[in-house]
Order: C-alpha cells, then structure tokens, then sequence
C-alpha cells in the first residue's frame, strides 16, 4: 500500500489550490455583495459570483463531466440560455408606446455607436478582430446579447463579458446622468413633450412581433435566432388566448434559464481564464462602451431637437440604448429633476424599446460583418 | 488587411445598415398601425353601449358614477399590488413601466374620445 | 479583399429567400390566424404557426446546431415532448364516468376505424406503407399519438400530420354536427339514458391506471411509453398524496413542453418539405380520417342502441373518437339540441375516456404491425 | 407483398386486435371496481357520524339545514371559478368536464343512500 | 409473407415477459401502496414503483433509446437531477439554530458512522470494496447523497439503494423510538436544555453558504457538487433579492427533478438486476446502517451530556443522522413525550441540520477514499 | 490488501476526517456569527422608532397595543396557513420547522431585550 497516494487523493482539494483560484473567490464574494447590498441585477449577478466561486474549487465548465460542464454544454454552446431568456424577456416588454410613436425608432440605431467605436478602440489596442467585436458587444447593452455574440466569436471571454455586460447595466443609474448633464443644458432637459398618441390596436400589436422576426430576420441573419425568441415571447403575451405559455415563458423558463445561465457563465471565471490584462481590458473598454453609447445617444437626440425646432428632449437619446427599462426610467427622472411636472416616461420608453431591438440588430450585424471579414485579415 | 483596418470598415458598414434596418422597422411599424387603424372599434362601441344600461339615471349621474367605481377600483388593485413581494428595483423598474403603458392606454383613449 | 464576398455574406438572408419560403411564411400567418382569432387549439397552433415561419427564416429544425435542430434533437427525436405533454394530460382527465358504466369502452374501439380506413385509402393512392400509417393514425385524433408514431415512421411528415391533427381537432364542432344529423334520427337523438352510476371507490381510481398500464404495455408495447405517461399523469393525480409532483405535470411540464413541441414541429415545416402533393394528401386524407371515425362511432353507437333495445343514444358513439373533451361535449350537446332535458354528458365522457384509450392503444397496434409488415411489401 | 394487401391485412388484424384490448379493458375495468367496493365506507360512515353531531336539533332540519350549506358553498364555489380567468375555448371545455364529475360524484352519493 | 414473424412481433409484449418481470411488478405496486396509504414519502416512492412497474413491461432505464433511458442519460449518469435536488433542499432548510448553537454541529459527526460500519460489515459479508461502500452510503441517509455516491461506484445498485435510503427514511418514526428507548433512563430523556441562542444576524445567514462551500470543497471535493448545490439553493432563499430563483428552486426544479429521479431510479429496478441475493443483503445492510447511525449518535449525546454535567439532552444525537426534518422532530416528541414542558425542538433541529452538513461530508469523504483505496485492493 | 482491512482502514480515516471537518465547521460558523454580531442593529433601531410613532398614546399602552395586533396578526395568519392544502406528513413537518424558526427568531428578539 502507498499512503503517499491515498493522502494525496484525499488532500486534493488544497494541492490544486492556488492564489489565484483564491483572489477569483474573493471576486465571486464581491460580486454576490455587490448582488446583495446594492441590489445589482441581483438575478444574474449572484448567481454569477457563485459560479466563479465554484470554478475555482474544483467545478469550473470546463471541467469535463462536471455539473456546470454538462450545463454549459446544454445552454451555453447550444445558445439555448441567452435565447429561453429573450422569450421571457419578450413576454415582459410592451412595445406599445414605439407603435404608438415609430419615429423613435430612429433613436435605438444611435445608442449603439458604442458597439462599433469599442470595437476600433479595442483593435487599436491590439486585440484580436473576434475578441475586439466580443468586447465591442458589450456595447449592446443587453444581457442575452452579449453572451449570445460573445459565445460565438470568443467563447473565452464569456465570463469577464458577461460579468461586465450586467454590472454596468446596473450601474447605469450612476454612469449616465454625469455625462447627461455635461452634453445638455438645463434648457434642453426641460423641453415637455406633448404625448397625444395614436391608438393603436389589439391587431397591430400582434401584428408587431411576426413582422420585425420576418425583417430582422432578412436584413440581419445572423441575430435571427435573438429576435425570434424576443418576439415569441411578446406574440404569446399580446395575442391573449395562450396564456399557459405565456406564464410558462415569464416564471419558470426565464427563471430556471437565468439561474443556469449565470451559474455556468461564473463557472468560466476560472483563475487561469480570468486573472491576465485582457480581462483588465475587457472591463475598462466595457465601460467605455456604456459612455460611447450614451454620448451617441444624445447627440442623436439633440439633433432630433434642431430639426424638429425643439419638440424633442434629448435626453431620451441617451436611453436608445437598450438596458430596458432602466434606461428609460432613468431619463425620464432626470427631466422631471429640473421641472417636476414634466412627464417624458411614455416618450423614454418608445426610445428605450427602440434600443432593445436596435441592439439585437446591431449585435447580429456585428456578428455577420466579422465573420464575413475575418479570412480577410491577417 | 489589418485588424484595424477591418474594425473601421466594420464600423461604417454596421452603423449604415443599423440605421437602413431602423428606417425599414419604422415603415413597417408605419404600415402595420394604418393598415390596422380602427379594427378595435366594435369593443369600443360595445363598452360604450354597457355604459348607458343602468336604467333611470341620466347620462352625466351615469359618467360620475363610473368615474368614482372605477376610481375606487383602481385604488383598491393599487393597495393588492403594494401588497405584492417586490423583488428589488429590478421588479420596480418593470411595474413603473407596466403602470405607465396603462397610462398610455388611458391617454389613447382620452384621444379617442376627443 | 473580396468586397463580393463580403456582401453576399451580410446578405445571405436575402439570397437564400425563395418564393416558397414567403409562401410558407403566410401559411404559418394563416396558422397564427387561426389560433388568435378562431382559437382553434391555440397553444399548439401558434407556436406551429410561429415555428413554420422561422424554418422559412433559416431557422429550421433540420439546421444543423441551429436552437431549433437542438430542441427538435432534445424532444422530438427523443419522444420526450408528446410524452411530457401525455403527462399533464393524463393529470387533467377524469377516468372516473368509464369505471361507473365500463361497458362503454366498447364505443372506444369503433372510433379508431378512421386510422385503418385512412390507411386503405392512402395505399389506393399510392403512398408507401410507412406514409400511409403515418397518414393514417391522424384518426386518432390524438395530437401525441399522431406525433409518437409518425416521427418513428416517417419524420419526414411529421409537420402537415400535426397540423391536420390538431386543425381537424379544433373543428370537430364543425365536421361532426352535419354526420351526425344525417345519421341518425330524431327519433334517436332524443333517446335518454339513466344515470345510476356505480359507485367507484378511490382505490379502484388508484388502481385504474396501474392496471391499465400493465395490460396496455402487454397487449401493445410499441404504445406502452404512451400509455405510461398518461397513465403516470393520472396517478399522481388520483393518488392525492403528491400534489407537488402532479402541479408540476400539470402547469411547468406540460405548458414548457406544448411550446417546445409546437415550435419544433413548426419549424419542420420548411418550403422544400412542405410543398409538395403530399401534403394536399395528407390534409385531405386526415380530414377523411376524422369522417370515418365519426361514421364507424355512430354505426357501432347505432349497433349498440339495436342491441339494447333503445336504451344506447347513437350519438355517444360519435364521441368515441377521443378528442377529449370537445369530442363528448359535443355530443352532450346534439342530444340537449333535441330535448332541452335529455341529460348524455356522463355518458359522453364514458365513452369519449375510452376514445382516448383506443387511440392510444390503436396507434400502438398501427405501429407494431406496420413494423413487421415493412419487411414484407416490395 | 403490395402495400394495399398490406394495408387491407393491417386493418383487419389492427382492428380486431383493437376490440381484443378493449374487451380486455373491459373486464379488467368489472375486476377493479368489484373488488374495491365498498372500501370508502368507512369515510361515508364518517361523514353520517358528522351529520348528527349538532345537539338540539331532529335529524331532519339537521339535513335541511345541510343542504342549504352545501348550496351556499356550491354557489360560493362557482362565482370564485367564474371569476377565474379563462384560457379560450379549450379550458372551458376541461371546467365543463370537472363539473360534470361533480355532478357525477354526487349522484353515486345519492344512489348509495337509497 | 412469413405469419409466424408478424405473430411473433405483435405478441412480442407477451413472449418477453417473465415471472420475474410479475414479481417486480408487485414491488412496484407494493411501493405505491406504502407511499399512498402509508404516506412513506411519497413524492419519491410513488415515482419510483411506477418506475419499477415500467421497467419491467420493456421500457428499462437501460434500454437504448427508451424515454426513460433518455432521463437516466440525461439526469442520473450527468448526477442533475440528485443536485437540482438538492437546490431546492437547500432552499428549504434554514440553519439558523444551528448557527446560534455552533457546538451542535458535533453531532451531526457522530450520527455517519452507520456509513462506515455498514461498510465493513458489508465487506465481512464479501461484498466488493465499491459495492460495500455504496450500501454503506444509505447510512448517510440522505437521498441525493446515496444516489450521486452510488451512482459514481456501483450504478448497478442504484435501485435497491435508493429504495432503501428513502423507505427506512420514512420508517425513522418505527425505527428509532425501540433504540432511544432502549438507550437512554428516563431521567435523561427528561433533560431540559435553555434554549438562549445568541442573535444570528442576517448576514451571518448570508456569509454561511457561502463559507461552508468553500471550505467543504477544500476538505472533500468529491463532495463540492453536492454541498455547492445544498448551499446555492440556501443563499437563494436567504439573501432576499432573488426571490424569482428561489421560487423556482423551490417549485419547478425540485418538484421536476424529483418525479424524474424517482422514474428513472424506479426504472433501473429490471428483475434481472434487482432478484438476487444482493438486493436482500442491500436491504437488511441499509436497515442496519440507520440502526448504527441512531446507536453512534446516541451514544455521542451521551457521551455530551456527561461531558457538560447533564445540560445535555442525549436524545438530540439520535438525530445527527440527517433526514431532515423528520429526525429532529422526532427527538423533540420523544422528550415532550416523557415530559409535556420538555421543548427541546430547537436544539434537535440544529442537530440534525448538522446531521445534513456531516451526511455530505461523509459521503464525499467516502467516496475520495474509496477512490483512492480501489487500486490497492485485490 | 483484502476489501475488510481496506474498510477498516477507511472507516479510521473518514470519521476521523468527518470530525476534522465538523470541529472546522464549528470554528468558520463561530467566526462567522461573532463577526457578523450586531450588524442587524439599525433595523432593530428602526423597528423600535416605529414603535413611538402613535401621538397620544403612552408608551406602555402603545406596547399593549402593539401586542395585541401583533397577537390577531398571528392569529389571522395560523388561520390562512391552516387553510392550505397539506401534502402528507412531508409538509407538515417542514411546517414546523418553519414554525419553530419563527419561534426561534422570537426568542433571540427577548434576549436582545434584555
Ligand atoms: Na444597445
Ligand atoms: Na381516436
Ligand atoms: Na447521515
């Protein structure tokens, strides 16, 4: 008999311990703190955290046969997480208030100049084409997004992606308003904004959801499967005779695909994957990203100001960027801060919802023109 | 080419087509709210023919009344829904918002009336 | 560079859309139709209708590792899906009219001669062996069992079977009525049969679905997984001990696994598949099978009222197609049509439970046979 | 062998052994009720134990009075389903159903009291 | 046409089924009964005698391709659906008196040495190193820890274990009260204890799964899957934030994996695998194993009250065995009993979540060791 | 090495290493709760300050007072919980574990009291 062996099959638990895999708990504890105290994107971020504590003990994705490998494999590489979210996501999101106003729709193609000018930021930085457009998509502000192009173009960098995707967008609150009021004068932010929609039917709701998955679908292939599953969820809702499924889609898709996705992407933050300057980079250019796609935003809306002679405040430019319906709370609050009985809400929203389907756009182009360039470059 | 290069070229290609698929999205939505115009009108006219069904009762008493039931209706679902667990402001964010689209309706129908 | 290269791959949406596809999108709006505004089985037809039209977008369940091949690959080809949803189904049905007048059960064989006349039919036309089964087994007018058994005998077909199932199903108020005038009298219409049920014990509900099982499983295995799970259903509901477990069947299992279901087998429905002559066939065949159900119902309902000496009204035969519970309401309702007081409903559901049995165990026995006959046709 | 003997044979052998499962079911169906008969009486013997329970009153207002509670629950019970929200043609049909078996229930009831 | 084939295949059901296949079949129905009439856990014996039923009418957890195969392939061979268990438990257990009375967690050592007793009287029975390791594994009495060890050592025992582990569990009530009788005087049943716990703060709850993760993932990582899941499930409930996951952890996950489990565990019971004289040993080693659990942390109670000079009611070691909340409740009654003012049902819930956290780290334990012995055995 | 000695080696080393495991328990749930202690005060503060809210009342009547509803709260509250369907034993004994928590939860609040 070799008791070295046998000691070393029973300490095996401290001898691949590493000072790494220990800093990568503390970051899992920080992130779970920040989940639970501040209440950032609690859903996703504590499970997360906990993920990336569980990586580094001994039950990262990668490791084959392990419960959050099989995991990944079943909802990460199949992308079937992201989109079972977007179904639930879709059921949830009202899209009424763009019907009602679809000029706002222009406003959700501004807020995601953040996507493409990280992604020259990033290039000029020396990343890599398909890790540049990873990190330029967390400019989409959008969760499932994020992760969706991220797993196709550099599925290594899911985790620190993800992890910046969702803690930026709970801290949109304290990013945006600073640069909101150095980009507009006080003027500008009390422009009221004359709400007298047109009504708009039961029909053209439903009518809403199949048209944009037939025309993303055309223009940007590659974000077909997003849009699909965001507009199947809105049918189930707003169609009104399923709803089974559209319950199912809201409580138990959404909530089991949310706890499984954030599980098995904190279970990719292993200390080897995660500590090195790339991810350093990852984060600083993520929130450059959040600041590019808000400076867009608003400048889109200020110009919407001058051609229309002021009937627009510009700052429901600064929420065309999706992180629905943050985003377009927040707006609104910032107008109402310098003049109480100014009500944008309705407005902000239209161009809130706008960004969330300009982000699935953009995020599908991205991936298409980069996988159409990528034999191109050397 | 370089990765540069090819970031630049990414960047205006993308932004062009975002903007074409956004221009494309507003026609439609366009199209989809005119071709539709009106096809909720028969429910309208039906909730406005239960309104005059109380017998003896003039018109005006009828309106007032039906303001004040559905005042007191619309306070007592605000107390059931506070009464509701939130979960965080993550589910605040999206009551704030299903309370606005109401708000929305209400207008659309203020201007249908009008 | 390749600036060709580069457009034909942002525009591969365009590129690869063909007449055909547009086609099939309007039939998957024409399905949605359906289900919004006649609520014709919505919870299967929107997701069918939703899932024909992203198989025309490029999202069928036949692309390789798209979402759709991996739900298809996860439920389809597994069974998993039809069953699931046998599960919450057989948590939802009441066994308890067929134990009080088992005689009934009878009228449950009579209604499955649709799938063998269909058979017939379809091999006078032509079709190969396994086609024509597949054809046939619509008339079992039993959305699983027509999925189960097709998608072991031909795949290929599995998306216009469903559509004529579930279509035909949705308008047995339609196709019925007129049969049943036709073919059998006023006179026997307006034939009113005691209620004296005996009483059935909690026990015998208990045991019910044990025996049933076994029986089933040996006299038809290729249906025993069908009957399993049906029968599953209905002892965690029965039992009265495990509420946990028969919610779950009932709500999260059977909801999550409807929607699954019908997209995935919407999204079989690509243009290449679809339109063809055999799916004309297989739409007019199917609604064949549901007339010669309804026909051999009355006949064998007829036999049985002869055979009694009036005390059987004809029209509980027609609802020994299964169709559960359209199919006995319906029935219910012709008699009441006649004589306001004439009371059949207890009798209908006795007989429209056994139409749910016979289904299940006709398709089984469709199946085993059909297996070891393959061999033999040249 | 042609598919159309085939299929002529199927149908004859598929049908015939369609009755042969069903008459099966039949009996088996005859053996579980029989053998379980009765076996819920100790519950209604409970339930008659009940019945008389209330003092001071003869036997036959204590039923009287039973019924009219078992009506107001019954009345009670339908207006709380009615006011749930239903899903289409085909959850109402599965209510007709449930409320068939009740009514199927209570009739067993009644036979087993005469 | 060969009529001697096509007869073989229809009867096919028949030919195949054997008095061994009857036999199971009335184990199967025996397990219904105990789960129905007694209420013996029923959300885990119910499944598992239908299971047991299925398997032996052909449809087998090891018949390729089978439904049930699919479930055992996708959630007893990838260990899910024991650790989705497990999150649910998690999110059901509260650990506050264990955490207010720290030196309880003793007893939940001495209630697993059942575990290793039972192994060595299974190995002096002649029984496999991994075999007798796995019966002893029912002595951790702790459903999805039995499963996931057995399941790693000796699959082909799987059923007879879990049908032992959840049968005896739901036998504590007849089992223990003989021994604790037996054990203890009167006079030490009828120990008061103070029930003064100090303040648990709510980040006290919120640090200890978290903690308790990391650290029994270093003692015993093949018990880290286990215990990160357990405790996932408890920071969920705890934290407060996410209360959309732990709704579905408590609700759709817990309840699906269980029906599946008991299924598919139910499934592996085929009359070749589970009559033989194993089984017997399996069955009579399991009862001997909670019998050694209950002595073990009897006597350990006793051996505290001595210790502490008679502050020490001996009864809260008998349920250090895990089997929460039975166990405790149990002790707690049997001191009430003797005394009607005794409440001890505090300090006995603390023991026996202590019992949880000691069964996970025993099995996992186990299970390393074994590991690391299998080479040196001949 | 025989599969009896094998077991009897692993049965020194794994209780010895559960008790290693379950003292390290012992000592992080220590520092846990000591380091954490006093961490839930403000909302205790809160709680308190809510008490004195009531004008016109003194202390010790609000006191009764407090109690008293609190006492019809859970009263109210055994009454809806009572109500709700039970699964078998399984669920009635997490219920008194939840109970008992709650109870547990009441007695640390007296302690702090004192
Ligand atoms: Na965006
Ligand atoms: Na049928
Ligand atoms: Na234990």
């Amino acid at each position: 008999m070799d008791p070295t062996l046998l000691i070393s099959t029973i300490l095996s638990g401290f001898s691949s311990f590493t000072w790494g895999n220990a800093l990568m708990i503390v970051v899992g504890v920080v992130l779970i703190g920040l989940a639970v105290i501040k209440e950032y994107e609690p859903t996703l971020l504590l499970p997360i955290g906990f993920g990336c504590i569980l990586a580094n003990l001994g039950m990262s994705a990668y490791q084959e046969g392990g419960f959050l490998n099989v995991l990944y494999k079943a909802g990460i590489e199949t992308e079937l997480f992201p989109l079972l979210i977007f179904v639930g996501v879709g059921a949830m999101i009202d899209f009424s208030p763009l019907l009602a106003m679809p000029h706002m729709v222009l406003l959700g193609a501004a807020g995601q100049f953040g996507i493409y000018g990280t992604l020259v930021l990033a290039a000029l930085l020396g990343y890599k084409l398909n890790e540049a457009a990873s990190i330029g998509v967390i400019g989409a502000i959008d969760g499932p997004t994020s992760i969706y192009v991220a797993s196709k173009l550099a599925p290594h960098m899911l985790g620190p992606i993800a992890v910046a995707a969702y803690s930026y967008m709970s801290l949109i609150p304290i990013i945006q308003p600073p640069i909101m009021k150095l980009m507009t004068s006080k003027k500008e932010r009390m422009i009221r904004m004359e709400y007298s929609p047109r009504p708009v039917s039961k029909r053209a709701l439903i009518f809403f959801p199949i048209v944009v998955t037939v025309a993303v679908s055309l223009i940007a292939p590659a974000a077909a499967p997003l849009i699909a599953t965001l507009m199947l969820g809105n049918l189930l809702k707003v169609c009104g005779v399923v709803d089974r499924l559209s319950d199912a889609a809201e409580n138990a898709i959404i909530n089991i695909a949310t706890l499984f996705l954030g599980l098995t992407i904190g279970a990719t933050m292993t200390a080897d994957k995660f500590i090195n300057p790339a991810t350093l980079g990852i984060l600083v250019l993520g929130l450059l990203a959040f600041i590019l796609d808000t400076v867009a935003g608003l400048l889109f809306g200020k110009l919407m100001c001058f051609v229309t002679r002021g009937k627009i405040n510009p700052l429901i430019g600064a929420c065309g960027i999706s992180a629905f319906p943050m985003a377009g709370r927040l707006s609104a609050k910032m107008a109402q801060d310098e003049d109480f009985d100014n009500f944008i809400l309705m407005h902000a929203l239209g161009s809130n919802t706008a960004g969330q389907l300009g982000s699935v756009v953009a995020g599908g182009l991205l991936l298409a023109i980069v996988n159409g360039m990528l034999p191109l470059v050397h | 080419m370089s990765v540069l290069t090819a970031s630049l070229i990414i960047t205006a290609i993308g932004m062009g087509l975002v903007f074409v698929g956004v221009l494309l999205l507003w026609a439609l939505m366009e199209g989809i709210v005119r071709l539709t115009a009106g096809t909720d009108k028969e429910e309208g006219e039906k909730e406005e023919s239960e309104e005059v069904k109380i017998p003896g009762l003039d018109v005006r008493k009828q309106r007032v009344a039906a303001v004040a039931v559905a005042f007191a209706l619309s306070v007592k679902q605000r107390m059931v829904r506070q009464a509701e667990p939130t979960e965080g402001n993550a589910l605040s964010a999206w009551q704030m918002v299903r309370y606005a689209s109401r708000l929305s309706r209400r207008a659309s129908l203020f201007n249908r009336m009008k």
